[in-house]
């Protein structure tokens, strides 16, 4: 079994509704932030032990499902 | 057994000896467990029992009284509506959106276990004033739990009623009322019968979610009560879980099933025995587990969402798996139901607990809590308040009023409710009532919920009247007739003698209402020790009314919708300043002694409108509550003025006075003289105020010119009160 | 016309559009996800609600369910694919159409009566209508925010597929934050629409409007030109 | 400037239906996928070079705003 950490963001392109509430919230709260974006992050455990194969089925289940390649952008971590 | 262990658990010494004497032994951690959950107020109900048996639970319209999962009416053609009102403040406190989306969840389940299609929510909402940042976080928590659960699983949330005042601060009230239908075949009940029918666990995986939640509803919130892990809501799941208990109810395989509520699959299961008289065995070892290594104490302590206990006849399990499984669910055999009147327990074949079912339900203790009128209630009756005189211009003092948030729109609260799914909602929030249409017949169903807690404060027998009252009233101002009411009953520590008395007495006064107005109760809630720091709410018997009608062509409005109309007023000309929004907010006072109403008179003046509707000379109706007459003028104003002129009377106590039983009706001109002659006929006080006109409300009083607001001026303010304090 | 709506687990629209074709005169069938064809059909409505809870993100999961594939084939075929809503938002996940949904600016779910303006009236789905003319549709939905590049909106724009835009007549403008105040739009072939207002909500007096049943007999217009000029 | 990646994951007792919805369609879609659990993960941009103060601010945002400790556990990296 290996564990994928994944990391999905919305393209730097689109606006983050999530993000810039956040952002406001926190600067009327008078913490020094500068900006905030919000994406997810996932844990995927998957059956393979092969961490080739593995890395494309991430790859695979990312780009079908896990995100939406017209907004976001992925990045994984494959971990024994 | 160290008393330690029972005492952490919520149970007296006197209640542990109990314990030992029907069981005949001592009694192991487990079993210790199981009692004191089905022993907390919550599921037993101890303290509230004497005082709830006063209810009047009968009629020719009841096909189910209290006792069950939810209570039934009959509507006629075979249908009948299922409803049931369910707290969930302690949870809201801790986490409110989740709080607060499980208790939507919770009542939803408690309506389509009964064979009941949900076809509309209700929520009533209590919170400590919006200057408070807190408070913000929790209505707006509050809020977002309710529309995140309600809108995805697709039932429109139709209504409810919201109050903002300083005894709710740090213990919020979040109470949840779910409306089914369903044709009279289809009722569903919560038994085990049939020795060797399987008890099967249907929906979600059990989890180590909300161990010892009802026991965390029957304490005080205060530093150190420690809150269970909080449940967490699976709307997708319930929808699933709904669809397939339907499904499978209409099969007829089920000889009984009950939701897994407060402390879960023990309760569902020692209830569900006990009303059949029978047993239940089970092997904790088969229960579908979310986490691995759960001891038998968490597996039946859980309060998992979306779970529910099931009883089909024997020979029928496949069928029962076949349904869950096309809606992507499992469903389990656990155990099964015997006739020795045990809820015996395994654990892989080993025996963990053996208690007998009715210990643990009807021998559960019942305590008759001394009562004690509070010091605080004669000192506020007998505050004069004869020398109070207005403080401002009439017009300030409106403008004032209708902007608190009390009085205020909800709009920013409902509009982030989808109250439109299923397109029956022929009435959406923002009228006196929600109505919805009964697809295939003629009939509508109305439905609300009302408690004004300041009257309950002030005199908790006429504040309990009053709820009922202020219930039905808006039940017929869309044109329905009351029918039946639920209630959840919100109130401090009952312990306290003098909250105890604030509880009898209330409750006295729902009764005697319900007795009057021909409604009686069929279920509800209590939910006691509603205090923080010490600090109780103030009493709260939340009333959630349904009412029908008949024809859906004779909904009323709760608006003027054209020039012309002519405006009277059904009832005394002059409300009183005892109890009222105008004297708390400018008095900064909460006191008064409240009249006693007339329910004889109430009763009339109700039927009046009910009939003026029948016979069309009506078009519109509102009545008259928080914030007096002049309030009630101008929401029914926000899109044509009106100029009122009102003969006699003290300017203060007409406009801003408060007392129910007073409703303003609207008539076309044609119509007048018809309805004065009705009224004559029904002897009941009739006034003509006045007709639409322009764009301005005006009036006067005793010949004096008091208000002269253009609707562009309060329309706004109206509208966007709670919006701005909220968005801001 | 033979026109399926489908129901997905999590769907909670699809007997109000049942309800709402009835009322035309038809007489709908429901389509469970889990059928793999939608032949014979004439037209296919994607509903409203929450297919899959609208975990991960709305629309992601239903895209997979097993009668999408034909849904698809069948829209690329020409066939009328009409997706509100929940709907709207399963056919850009799918690709059928362009851009994505966001939340809603202001993060909270809106339900409310909503102006919109018919942008282009030569479509099957709103021939009954003149261009230009504002209609009263309700919308009800947490993630309507819809979001586009540049080079799509353009082409949007360049090729008239935008079908509704929000507008303000008192206080009701761009209510989630679209880009260009986009309600819907249409593939550049005319025969998929994505609406996020509810048109099954506005079919009857009593519950609220009439706007929205144009859209209805809009389509069975369009479908009785086609079949008397045998196609 | 700081920048704060901050991974926000539901506690382990608490469900997480989106999780479930994904693992459930990854697994019917056929890959070896054994569960899935769905958090957030956030880009914070701070107004503050010292890296003490920094973590200093991100706990105390991440306790207040970015995630509810009731049902949510955080962790975050710093990077200058
Ligand atoms: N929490 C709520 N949820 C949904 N609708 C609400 C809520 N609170 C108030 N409303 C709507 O606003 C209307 C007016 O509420 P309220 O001022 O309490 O009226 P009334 O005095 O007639 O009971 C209610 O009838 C209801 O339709
Ligand atoms: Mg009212």
């Amino acid at each position: 079994m290996l564990k994928a950490r994944v990391k999905v963001t919305l393209k730097k392109s689109i606006l983050d509704p999530q993000g810039s509430a956040a952002e406001k919230a926190l600067k009327s709260m008078q913490y020094p932030v500068e900006s905030v974006r919000i994406g997810k992050f996932m844990e995927v455990v998957l059956n393979e032990d092969d961490k080739d194969k593995a890395e494309k089925i991430m790859h695979e289940i990312c780009q079908k499902l896990l995100s939406n390649p017209v907004i976001e952008d992925y990045s994984f971590e494959l971990e024994g | 057994m160290e008393p330690k262990i029972w005492r952490d658990m919520g149970l007296s010494d006197d209640e542990y000896q109990r314990i030992e004497k029907l069981m005949g032994r001592e009694p192991n951690f487990l079993e210790v467990g199981i009692f004191s959950v089905m022993w907390s107020e919550h599921c037993s109900y101890k303290t509230s029992k004497p005082v709830l048996k006063k209810f009047p639970t009968e009629g020719p319209q009841v096909l189910q009284g209290p006792g069950e999962n939810a209570g039934i009416v009959d509507i006629g053609d075979d249908l009948a509506v299922a409803f049931k009102m369910e707290s969930h403040n302690h949870p809201s406190a801790v986490e409110p959106y989740q709080g607060a989306a499980t208790g939507v969840g919770g009542i939803l389940r408690d309506v389509f276990t009964m064979g009941a299609r949900p076809v509309a929510v209700l929520n009533s909402l209590r919170f400590g004033p919006l200057t408070e940042e807190n408070n913000k976080y929790l209505l707006d928590g509050v809020v977002s739990g309710i529309s995140g659960y309600g809108n995805s699983i697709g039932i429109p949330t139709v209504g409810g009623d919201v109050y903002f005042h300083s005894s709710y601060n740090g213990n919020p009230l979040v109470n949840a009322m779910a409306i089914g239908l369903l044709e009279h075949k289809d009722i569903a009940k919560g038994v085990a019968t049939g020795v060797g029918n399987p008890v099967m666990v249907v929906g979600a995986k059990t989890g180590r979610d909300g161990i010892h939640g009802a026991t965390f509803a029957s304490v005080e919130l205060s530093e150190e009560a420690q809150p269970p892990a909080v449940q967490a809501g699976d709307p997708f799941m319930e929808k699933l879980l709904m669809e397939a208990c339907l499904e499978l109810i209409q099969s007829g395989a089920v000889v009984g099933i009950q939701d897994m509520g407060a402390a879960g699959l023990t309760s569902s299961s020692s209830e569900m025995a006990s009303r059949g008289n029978s047993g239940i065995e089970m092997e904790l070892s088969l229960v579908p587990c979310r986490e691995t290594g759960m001891t038998p104490y968490e597996i039946m302590l859980s309060e998992s969402q979306e779970r529910m206990l099931i009883v089909p006849q024997a020979g029928r399990e496949k069928e029962v798996e076949e349904v869950f499984a096309r809606w992507g669910l499992e469903a389990t055999v656990v155990g099964r139901v015997t006739d020795d009147g045990m809820l015996r327990l395994l654990e892989k074949g080993r025996l963990v607990a053996e208690i007998p079912v009715k210990a643990l339900t009807d021998e559960a203790p019942v305590y008759h809590r001394p009562s004690q009128e509070p010091d605080y209630y004669q000192k506020l009756k007998n505050t004069k308040l004869e020398n109070i005189e207005l403080k401002d211009s009439a017009e300030n003092v409106l403008l004032a009023l209708i902007s608190s948030p009390t009085i205020a729109s909800k709009e920013w609260i409902y509009r982030q409710y989808d109250y439109q799914v299923g397109t029956n909602t022929v009435v959406a929030p923002g009228g006196d009532a929600a109505v919805l249409r009964v697809r295939g017949t003629s009939k509508a169903i109305a439905m609300t919920t009302d408690c004004n807690s300041r009257y309950v404060y002030l005199d908790p027998y006429i504040g309990g009247i009053l709820a009922v009252v202020e219930a039905a009233q808006n039940i017929v101002c869309v044109g329905a007739k009351p029918l039946a009411i639920t209630d959840c009953l919100n109130f401090g520590n009952p312990e306290r003698p003098e909250i105890f008395w604030q509880f009898e007495q209330a409750c006295a006064g729902v009764a005697e209402a319900c007795r009057a107005l021909n409604t009686p109760v069929t279920g509800g809630n209590v939910s006691l020790y509603n205090e923080t720091l010490g600090q109780a709410v103030y009493p709260t018997p939340m009333i959630g009314m349904i009412g029908l009608l008949k024809d859906l062509d004779q909904v009323l409005k709760n608006q003027i919708t054209s020039e012309g109309e002519q405006l009277y007023l059904v009832g005394e000309r002059e409300g009183e300043l005892a109890g009222s929004e105008y004297l708390s907010r400018f008095e900064q006072l909460e006191a008064g002694s409240l009249p006693e109403p007339d329910l004889k008179e109430i009763q009339k003046r109700l039927d009046f409108i009910l009939e003026g509707n029948k016979q069309g000379l009506l078009l519109a109706a509102h009545d008259i509550s928080e914030g007096g007459l002049a309030v009630c003028l101008a929401e029914m104003t926000i899109n044509c003025g009106a100029e009122i002129n009102i003969e006699s009377g003290n300017q203060l106590k007409v406009l801003f006075g408060e007392r129910l039983g007073r409703i303003i009706v609207t008539a076309p001109k044609e119509k007048s003289a018809a309805l004065e002659t009705l009224a004559r006929e029904y002897d009941i006080p009739l006034t003509h105020l006045g007709s639409s006109k322009g764009k301005n409300l005006k009036i006067k009083v005793a010949g004096q010119e008091c208000l002269d607001v253009p609707l562009s001026q309060y329309r706004p303010l109206y509208e966007s009160a709670i919006r701005d304090i909220m968005e801001s | 016309m033979k026109i399926g709506v489908v129901r997905f687990p999590g769907s909670s629209c699809e007997v109000d559009c049942l309800e709402a074709w009835r009322l035309v005169g038809e007489d709908p069938v429901m389509i469970w996800h889990q059928e793999t064809s939608v032949k014979g059909f004439d037209l296919i409505v994607l509903p409203g609600g929450f297919s899959y809870g609208n975990y991960l993100r709305p629309g992601s999961i239903a895209r997979y369910s097993p009668i999408m594939e034909d849904v698809i084939r069948f829209a690329k075929s020409g066939g009328l694919v009409w997706g509100i809503s929940n709907g709207f938002q399963i056919l850009t996940e799918c690709g059928l159409l362009p851009g994505a949904f966001l939340r809603n600016v202001g993060l909270r779910y809106i339900c409310a009566p909503q102006y919109l303006r018919v942008e282009n009236s030569d479509l099957p789905f709103t021939n009954q209508y003149e261009k230009g003319r504002l209609i009263q549709i309700p919308i009800s939905h947490g993630e309507g925010n819809y979001t586009i590049d540049d080079e799509g909106l353009k082409r949007l724009q360049d090729n008239n597929q935008i079908v509704f835009r929000y507008v303000n007549t008192d206080t009701s403008g761009n209510p989630n934050g679209s880009r260009d105040n986009i309600a819907g739009i249409v593939n550049k072939e005319g025969n998929v629409l994505g609406m996020m207002p509810h048109p099954e909500r506005a079919v009857e007096e009593i519950i609220g409007g009439v706007d929205g049943k144009e859209m209805f007999l809009s389509v069975l217009k369009h479908w009785e030109g086609r079949s008397q000029g045998g196609a």
